[in-house]
């Protein structure tokens, strides 16, 4: 029931995704950016969308597209403001979007909160700062933390570099990002990867995602965007 | 999950006419797993029902020492140390198979992405409270391992256990008098006699063995439905 | 400055481990236990040790020989009684070691927790049991929760299968268990491994155990012990 | 860490009599970091440190999007859109590399594995605050990337930064104006004038260029040790 199908396009791998659902979108910057899945999303159609993701969009694609594109009601990250992120920053300054500005460490905790079970933590980042408004603090052995809760996705979009048939998956370098904590986190989670090998074609020992959090896996063929030169 | 309550003919159905034997019993489990689950048999008995699994089912193991796509025990030329159940019997490995830390896959259990777990059992409460942990004989020495997680992390807990201790005394209570391993977390309890299903609404009678749900009832002295 | 050190001996490696330290031993029952370190540990003398460690020893090699020469305050584990767990058994009825029984997936959280800076947790694990005795308890979204603490060591020892020179580790199938997790808790990381291979030697996207999380290093010869048939 | 305050002649050590300029700031950085330090180098000018680290000091860089071991910045047939920095720039793997995911990246710095981190800021306070995530205009895109994980992470945080604003206000300030990014949590600052060692006793000035203690005393309007 639970086990990962490969599908055949990348239509079929984001059917059904709900108006108003909350989607966890790896990647940072560009790389391990899922493109093919965001561009099925815009063409799939769903709306009133909560993303989470580290960026809020590089350029014209992939996340900024989708915004451009009216589909986002929040973003929660930890960067929206880039050089490249003047759909972003357009759509916000107009208020039509809605802005949560998460620590990047804690973007990554509250999702592997969220994959593994657990209530809430308490997190000593952001102390004193702006972003610990409305948190509750908790002076544990003569330090101060902050209360965070879990953040979970209905799905998960994120890129990998070689699938097997099971759904087990490994990553390339620093595109590995934030998928292997969002396939945890999410109640769905898609997978767009350059290649899906034999089973028994991925060394176990090696392996980054188990199959047990991935429930959809579409190959793509592999493509480039410029690198940005800055952050 | 699967929810049917009709029984396919077949080598795991006993329609005998008589209570199972726990290998029968394990073989009306497996033939309950949905195909493609994810799952966690819990050591000694839950163990066996691997033997019963029908490698096109496609389900795939899970042991929380840290791996998914555990096969069969090893024999002979193919024990490693290296390589164990939970139980630390010597396992082998099945293509697709994945090796994690204690946390990655605790985790994975805790965060309810295995499908169903299977424990044995002192008793179970009618309400769903497990204890499988420790008899409470001041004497005993505690050990939990991994049974508190288990508990509350699978997205359903069967347990498999006899009905009656061996003096007879029923293990399916209205409230359990040994120490708690987890709090309303069984959702279906496998024995010789019966399955019961354990709803809000009460216990439910999935199938009997060589028994009435009216001799049930009063040898267990619990309301059943 | 923090660099790991491969060094020449398993005395080398356990040197300075003070009395009154925590330990934690990597393995589960005889799987990925170092072995050699423990016995550089019982030569080594230091006494009033807490053990962090899943069993309590198995026979009377590894852990056991450390708790039958008497060198063990206190144990902290999930799983103390085994079919061949006499040692520990008869020094805990004789009132000369003290337990605390943890269950095995709190264990492993509350060490992560140590080396991950989480000050505390909201844990769904034990509530209602006997185990929560003392815990606070928490409902979050209709659920409750036991809050649970880092479990710190001043030294772990563990076992992996290949080290490169600067630290980073690979382990070896199941005996991977507690290993990655605890060499973030310690303060002092000391592993024994199979082989030490060249810098370079080992593919960086299969480490397991980055190399800042290893302190000392050495090698030693591979050993079976009979495996045991029981839990 | 090194602690000392006799600074070794040498290509980095600046003695120059003048206001360094901030790659020579990035070089008297570079000469403090201890051999085999773990270090994480933010975004921006404590970037250009890295060119200041000589191999054989076998510093190892992190970068928080999840490598450990990360070259220097790649040029040409080396870029590879999968390997870039915290910066978003194409950079280059060494032997020793490592990769790891987000939450263990995270948990690496918030766990106190890394020895430094240095990183830009708008003020600092003599008591240790940063700040340099936001500017606190009402207008300004709130943007904080692995800024406030980073200041609470490392066993020491270091600033790099001009001592005065383009319009001469002093960054060095009894209390940052600016928003926060963490609190108590900068151990020293390293500017084109001095370097400054934020300890519970008070500023101390490490080392001058150009400037004296009187004069700087009298620049920043703060007490210095």
């Amino acid at each position: 029931m639970s086990r990962a199908a490969v599908v055949e396009s990348t239509d079929e791998a984001v059917a059904g995704i709900e108006d108003g659902s909350t989607v966890l979108v790896g990647g940072f910057g560009l790389a391990g950016m899922p493109f093919d899945l965001i561009d099925a999303l815009i063409r799939q159609g769903a709306k009133d969308l909560t993303i989470v993701s580290n960026n809020a969009g590089n350029g014209d694609v992939g996340l900024a597209a989708l915004l451009a594109a009216g589909r986002v009601r929040k973003v929660m990250c930890s960067f929206p403001r880039q050089v490249d992120s003047h759909v972003f920053d357009a759509l916000h300054r107009e208020g039509r979007i809605e802005l949560e500005v998460v620590p990047q460490g804690n973007l990554a905790e509250r999702m592997r909160a969220a994959g593994a079970g657990i209530g809430a933590f308490y997190c000593p980042t952001a102390v004193g700062t702006p972003l610990a408004e409305g948190k509750e603090v908790r002076r544990i052995d003569g330090r101060d933390y902050l209360l965070e809760y879990p953040i979970r996705g209905d799905y998960a979009l994120i890129s990998a570099h070689r699938a097997d048939p099971m759904g087990n998956l490994v990553y390339r370098r620093t595109a590995r990002n934030f998928g292997p904590v969002m396939a945890t986190a999410a109640a769905t989670t898609i997978v767009q990867v350059g290649e899906v090998v034999p089973l028994g074609g991925l060394d176990p020992e090696a392996v980054v995602t188990p199959s047990v959090h991935v429930d959809r896996i579409v190959r793509v063929d592999t493509r480039h965007y410029t690198v940005q030169g800055a952050r | 999950m699967s929810t049917g309550t009709t029984l396919p003919a077949g080598p795991a159905d006993p329609s005998a006419g008589r209570p199972l034997t726990m290998d029968e019993v394990a073989a009306v489990i497996a033939r309950d797993i949905p195909a493609g689950s994810f799952v966690n048999l819990g050591i000694g008995r839950p163990t066996t029902i691997a033997d019963h699994l029908p490698e096109e089912l496609g389900v795939v193991l899970h042991t929380e020492n840290g791996m998914l796509g555990m096969g069969p025990k090893a024999e002979g030329e193919l024990v490693d140390p290296d390589l164990t159940n939970a139980g630390k019997v010597p396992v082998t490995e099945l293509p697709g198979a994945a090796y994690f830390h204690h946390a990655d896959s605790f985790a994975m259990m805790r965060g309810g992405h295995l499908d169903v777990c299977v424990m044995g059992a002192y008793q179970v409460s009618t309400g769903g409270d497990l204890a499988n942990w420790h008899t409470g004989r001041p004497d005993d020495i505690p050990a939990v391992g991994g049974a508190m997680d288990l508990a509350i992390g699978a997205k359903e807990v069967y347990v498999m256990m006899t009905l009656f201790t061996k003096s007879g005394a029923p293990k399916l209570v209205p409230r359990c008098t040994y120490p708690l391993t987890g709090v309303g977390c069984v959702s279906r309890v496998y024995t010789e006699l019966a399955t019961f299903d354990l709803r809000p609404d009460g216990v439910h009678v999935r199938e009997t063995h060589g028994t009435t749900v009216a001799e049930l009832r009063s040898r267990l002295g619990v309301e059943l439905r």
